[in-house]
């Protein structure tokens, strides 16, 4: 596929070298403080990402998705959100999941299978992963259409505003619900945000088996604006997503930003890339890193020096020993845990088929 | 004490709720200025308004998942399926998200959703509207499934649901729409999840739910005059099943007959036939029987009559389980 | 919903008065010889859809769908297609049918309850009625995928190639098979036509809860074009769906035409209009009359006068009497007949009970 | 004679399949380059094309509905789904139209398509990766049903399943992807629907298919030990059910004992029992036991082995049952 230029039909402002770009519609105006500290999560959710990888070879995770070049779309989105907005993410987002505050030990549980989403209960705006492709759309909609019925779209003062946002890839926009997910937003101008990671691939797939011309360009046909934005630019993507949520939060309803980027890594821990995509490519892409940009940009006006990379290394390390450490002692579960989770009020065959399975373990304890 | 037919009873059950708490919203194709295909949201929408009672775009999985979203924020949306045939384009929605957010969040968020579904055949339609799929939902952990056969049943039950934190597929047997019955607005109702005596006998249990009680009370009635009494149990609950109810009848009785209109094959016959032996092994005079519809597609309406269980039907089976 | 007015998004080449309008870039070439016979179709389509309405009335059938006011949308796709050309309709495609050759008594079986889809027993290339929204756009797709495998599109002989059309409603438009249908029809360059009539409803819902934008502005977000045509206009229906059919044929992939009509009567004989539009709006749609407008121009050229009319009201007349009786008369089925119908081989348990079936009918027989 | 694991014999089978009819197609998500997630389709696009072995966009209503359209146009489609909980958002599709095409045109058309789906857990996967659906397909008229245990079974059953004018729902039982078996290409395979026995004994009967079988041969073959003769039917097809197969063998022990992964409420353990009941109502020793999952949905990988019957699970139910 060919690459993207810089212009009206693709959000760039800070180019692979590190240089902001000329004036865009979209415009970056926050300080590079903040974007130090965005350069500072990318890094810790980096080695988290890496730590997880590792986990899986030690056999210690069943699995692991990594975001490996993912870092700018998903920090530049999820900082582009605040309080009371909501964010419902695919399976991918852990860098998401990070700004949102969710404990990465907390998702290690799901792919160590100790648990399922365990965050889910603490207080966050976090959604639950979902693994069925695309099905979170219409959630996220659904959860827009109530702070729409709740009063919270549309104030006059913009702090009693919120929004959602709700993650998927490339390959997800072929779903049914997805396309569902538009009509719904624009039928009732739900204050949404469809954040597209548009990674190039679904598993195996390159984006050409779902579409032959721009994600982006779907949202028109459903009656709300598409934005393409260089995914492996944070200013970018934090410019182009703040505006979005916005424009949700003031009542304009949806819109649908397309965060091109590239999924460096496999698809999970269970993948193996080379069957179907060259080194070439992926060595290509990796020179845009949406990292070394950053950092390039930030050393360049002096907004941090090697002392502070030092530092948040020293960081990420300890981030690594903590969920290296953690992982390995999650709690683990007992099926008898389970049979009381399905329903708010249990019916008494679970109760009875919980008694049955702890008479069969006390049973088999005793006589062997 | 009201005479109402069932459809005017699920409305005003529906427009209780709506009174009752504010949070509880209809969502759905054609149910507003409509109110619905049935009539059944008639009135509804004028009287709660737009935001209340919402005509929503026409996309099943759609209209599942944006409730599912709904109900996470804390509302209570009372979702209407068209006509039993078309709840499948939701099926996903409803197999693998609402029965299982509960589940996957160990306990944290509720989906406390109610899929209203008016099911069953017997009214001359055409395909797809005439289906009776409460075996697939009864299959799903997660999920909870009851159907009504009665008015006072429609009007209550409806009410129950709606304030179940779990997810309810409520069937309503659209045959019976019309049936009247006498409603008492202030008498408490039974659980939710229990069966109803619909009527005591000695000889044999007609174990049926939504549209085959009135025909299972119709041939117990016919029973009656050849000498056998018959006990019809109306099963109200398809998931969770009243075991107690049903076996404690059975026991009783010593024959079971299941009655439903879908295909037998796995069907809820199959799960009850099931529980019996293994519960009542020794206590059984024969073996429990089935009634359902032959294991084939919905046929034309024409041959519909003889496509379903009907009181012969149920009455050759009786004679054949007295035979054993 | 304002109306749209004729100009580039919206071709119309009949105005309502019944002049032939502005040259457009989609022109229609064909003789007016042709559009007579054409109109003598509406004639006869419109005879026989108020024939089934009343046989509804009566009871003979279980329901219909009327098409009244949908002629022009009809008869105009309908004869853009040709021999090879594969036809794939909803429900409401009873004109359609009619020029693809289906005995009217066929379609009478599935409202009767008789029979299912009869005619698909019979050579033709008209689909069954698919009564699931939606579902019939992924059979078209892939009825148009096999065209492709088949080596019957692009080729440099013309009259080897064929594509597929396929109907559906503007309610239809809002179910995940549709867009999914866009997704596959794009990605495989499906020789298909999309043929949307907007009518205006889904059943009680005015297209406004489907979308806010333009039907025909859904097909390029999915990277193919969509135009919109006054449905009411035979010609400008008949030109731009020979256009769409001839580039699907050529090998240039999906088009989707919003043929932008009404539905005048009810959605089926079950339904009430009343209650959810005004009988103003009915009327001014009435006024658009698509068999009045050809009938005018037709009259304006004299290509067609009033003995013409008349040999076609009794053609018609005809026509009513043959559904008429054929309807009372159309065979009952018995529900032995559909024990083997389900399989191509049948599971002996479907033997047992039919034989259960007969055995009890039969004791049935003896007994009462 | 040549030793495969059950995916390279899927894999031989399908490129058997695509070598002897030119209308043989491969669909799905992932398989071509990739070869399939599990790497069923290995190979097989580089040998047939990619217009034989296609990449579907991410869709899984759209890849069942647009075989369907390839397969009334003379085509035989084999459909793969990723993974058993991803067949849900083609629920409709299968539902309404693959089983019902043939019917509703009085069998004019055909729907010869194949759905392939690996199933089952135990394998350590997160959600919906250890689903077991038989059951909803078993229950739909026009749908057969058929799943392999082993890799000879893989091999044939899965070139009869193409073979077939109905469509199959043909499930792989992914935990056993990587058993090895013998497999002689020679030999002339049973019919697609017959049950196969297993291992014969006299003391009760153990009724299991795909991936319970193996455990099920293991428990037999610990009860030998202890001097129980374990009879393990195979029952291959879910739908049609081997009847015949499946009463003989009861009548033959008088106890029977079914095990799925399956939720017990409505699974195929349900029907079995039923049909079991209604036949050999004096002929059994004890009523038919049922060896499933509990009825919650799929948990944690972490519970998963203690969730699904294993072979302890299978001997205590055998110690049940010969003790009635
Ligand atoms: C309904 C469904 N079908 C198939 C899968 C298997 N699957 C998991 S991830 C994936 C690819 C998703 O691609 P994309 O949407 O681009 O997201 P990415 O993984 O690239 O972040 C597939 C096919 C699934 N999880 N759900
Ligand atoms: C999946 C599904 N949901 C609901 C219905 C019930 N239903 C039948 S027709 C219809 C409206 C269809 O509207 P549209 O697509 O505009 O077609 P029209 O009837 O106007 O021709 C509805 C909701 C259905 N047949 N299928
Ligand atoms: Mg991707
Ligand atoms: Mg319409």
């Amino acid at each position: 596929m060919i690459d993207p230029v810089p212009g009206p039909d693709f959000v760039q402002l800070l180019d692979p070298t590190g240089s902001r770009a000329e004036p865009h519609r979209f415009g970056y105006s926050g300080s590079d403080a903040e974007l130090a500290a965005d350069l500072r999560d990318m890094l810790l959710i980096r080695r988290l990402d890496a730590e997880a990888t590792a986990l899986q070879r030690k056999g210690e995770l069943g699995l692991w998705a990594p975001l490996l070049g993912q870092e700018a779309a998903q920090v530049g989105s999820a900082r582009a959100t605040r309080g009371a907005d909501l964010i419902v993410p695919s399976y991918r987002e852990h860098g998401v999941a990070w700004c949102a505050g969710i404990d990465p030990l907390d998702l290690l549980t799901t792919f160590r299978g100790t648990g399922m989403t365990d965050w889910a209960s603490r207080p966050a705006n976090f959604h639950p992963y979902s693994f069925v492709i695309g099905t979170q759309t219409l959630h996220a909609v659904g959860m827009a259409m109530a702070l729409r019925l709740d009063g919270l779209v549309g104030n006059s003062d913009p702090n009693r505003n919120a929004a959602a946002i709700v993650y998927f890839g490339d390959g997800a926009t072929s779903q049914g619900d997805v396309n569902e997910a538009f009509v719904f937003a624009a039928s009732f101008a739900a204050p949404v945000v469809f954040f597209c990671q548009n990674n190039q691939y679904a598993i195996s797939e390159p984006t050409s088996v779902q579409t032959k011309i721009p994600l982006y360009q779907r949202a028109a046909g459903f009656g709300f604006p598409g934005v393409r934005v260089d995914g492996n630019d944070l200013l970018a993507v934090r410019a182009v997503t703040e505006w979005a949520m916005e424009r949700a939060r003031r009542g304009d309803g949806p819109t649908l930003i397309e965060a091109y980027t590239y999924r460096v890594g496999a698809h999970t821990t269970s993948d193996d890339p080379t069957k179907y995509r060259s080194a070439d490519e992926e060595q290509a892409w990796r020179a845009k890193d949406p990292i070394t940009r950053l950092r390039n940009y930030l050393l360049g006006t002096s907004a941090i020096d090697q002392s502070w990379l030092d530092s948040v290394e020293a960081e990420a390390e300890s981030l690594a020993e903590r969920i290296r450490l953690g992982c390995v002692n999650l709690p683990e579960p007992k099926l008898e845990e389970f049979f009381t989770q399905a329903y708010a009020d249990t019916p008494d065959a679970l109760f009875s088929q919980r008694a049955e399975h702890l008479a069969y373990e006390a049973s088999f304890e005793a006589t062997r | 004490m009201t005479t109402l037919t069932l459809a005017k009873a699920l409305n005003a059950g529906l427009r209780q709720a709506l009174a009752d708490d504010p949070k509880v919203l209809l969502f759905g194709e054609d149910i507003g200025a409509l109110g619905g295909v049935f009539r059944v949201t008639e009135g509804l929408q004028a009287e709660f308004g737009n935001n209340r009672v919402i005509d929503a775009p026409l996309a099943e999985s759609g209209i599942v998942g944006t409730a599912i979203g709904l109900a996470l924020r804390g509302y209570r949306p009372v979702v209407e399926i068209q006509f039993d045939g078309f709840v499948f384009p939701a099926f996903d929605q409803l197999v693998s998200q609402v029965s299982r957010l509960r589940f996957r969040t160990a306990g944290a968020l509720s989906v406390p959703l109610v899929v209203r579904i008016p099911y069953g055949g017997g009214i001359g339609a055409i395909e797809h509207h005439g289906e009776s799929p409460e075996a697939y939902f009864a299959h799903t952990p997660g999920l909870k499934v009851v159907t009504c056969a009665s008015a006072a049943d429609g009007y209550w039950m409806l009410q129950q649901a709606i304030s179940s934190d779990d997810p309810v597929i409520f069937l309503e047997p659209k045959r019976r729409y019309q049936d009247k019955a006498e409603v008492d607005f202030s008498q408490f109702p039974a659980p939710l999840h229990s069966a109803r005596l619909a009527r005591p006998g000695t000889d044999a249990t007609l174990l049926a739910y939504g549209p085959m009680v009135r025909t299972c009370l119709e041939a117990a009635a016919v029973a009656a005059t050849e000498g056998h009494q018959l006990e019809v149990l109306d099963l109200r609950t398809l998931a969770p099943l009243d075991d107690a109810a049903i076996f404690a009848s059975v026991r009783r009785t010593g024959r079971a007959i299941v009655v439903h209109e879908a295909a037998g094959t796995l069907g809820m016959g199959a799960e009850i036939a099931a529980r019996i032996q293994a519960e009542c092994f020794y206590e059984l005079a024969a073996p429990t029987l089935r009634v359902t519809a032959y294991d084939l597609p919905y046929p034309p309406s024409k041959v519909e009559q003889s496509f379903l269980p009907d009181l012969d039907r149920v009455l050759d089976a009786v004679d054949r389980s007295m035979n054993w």
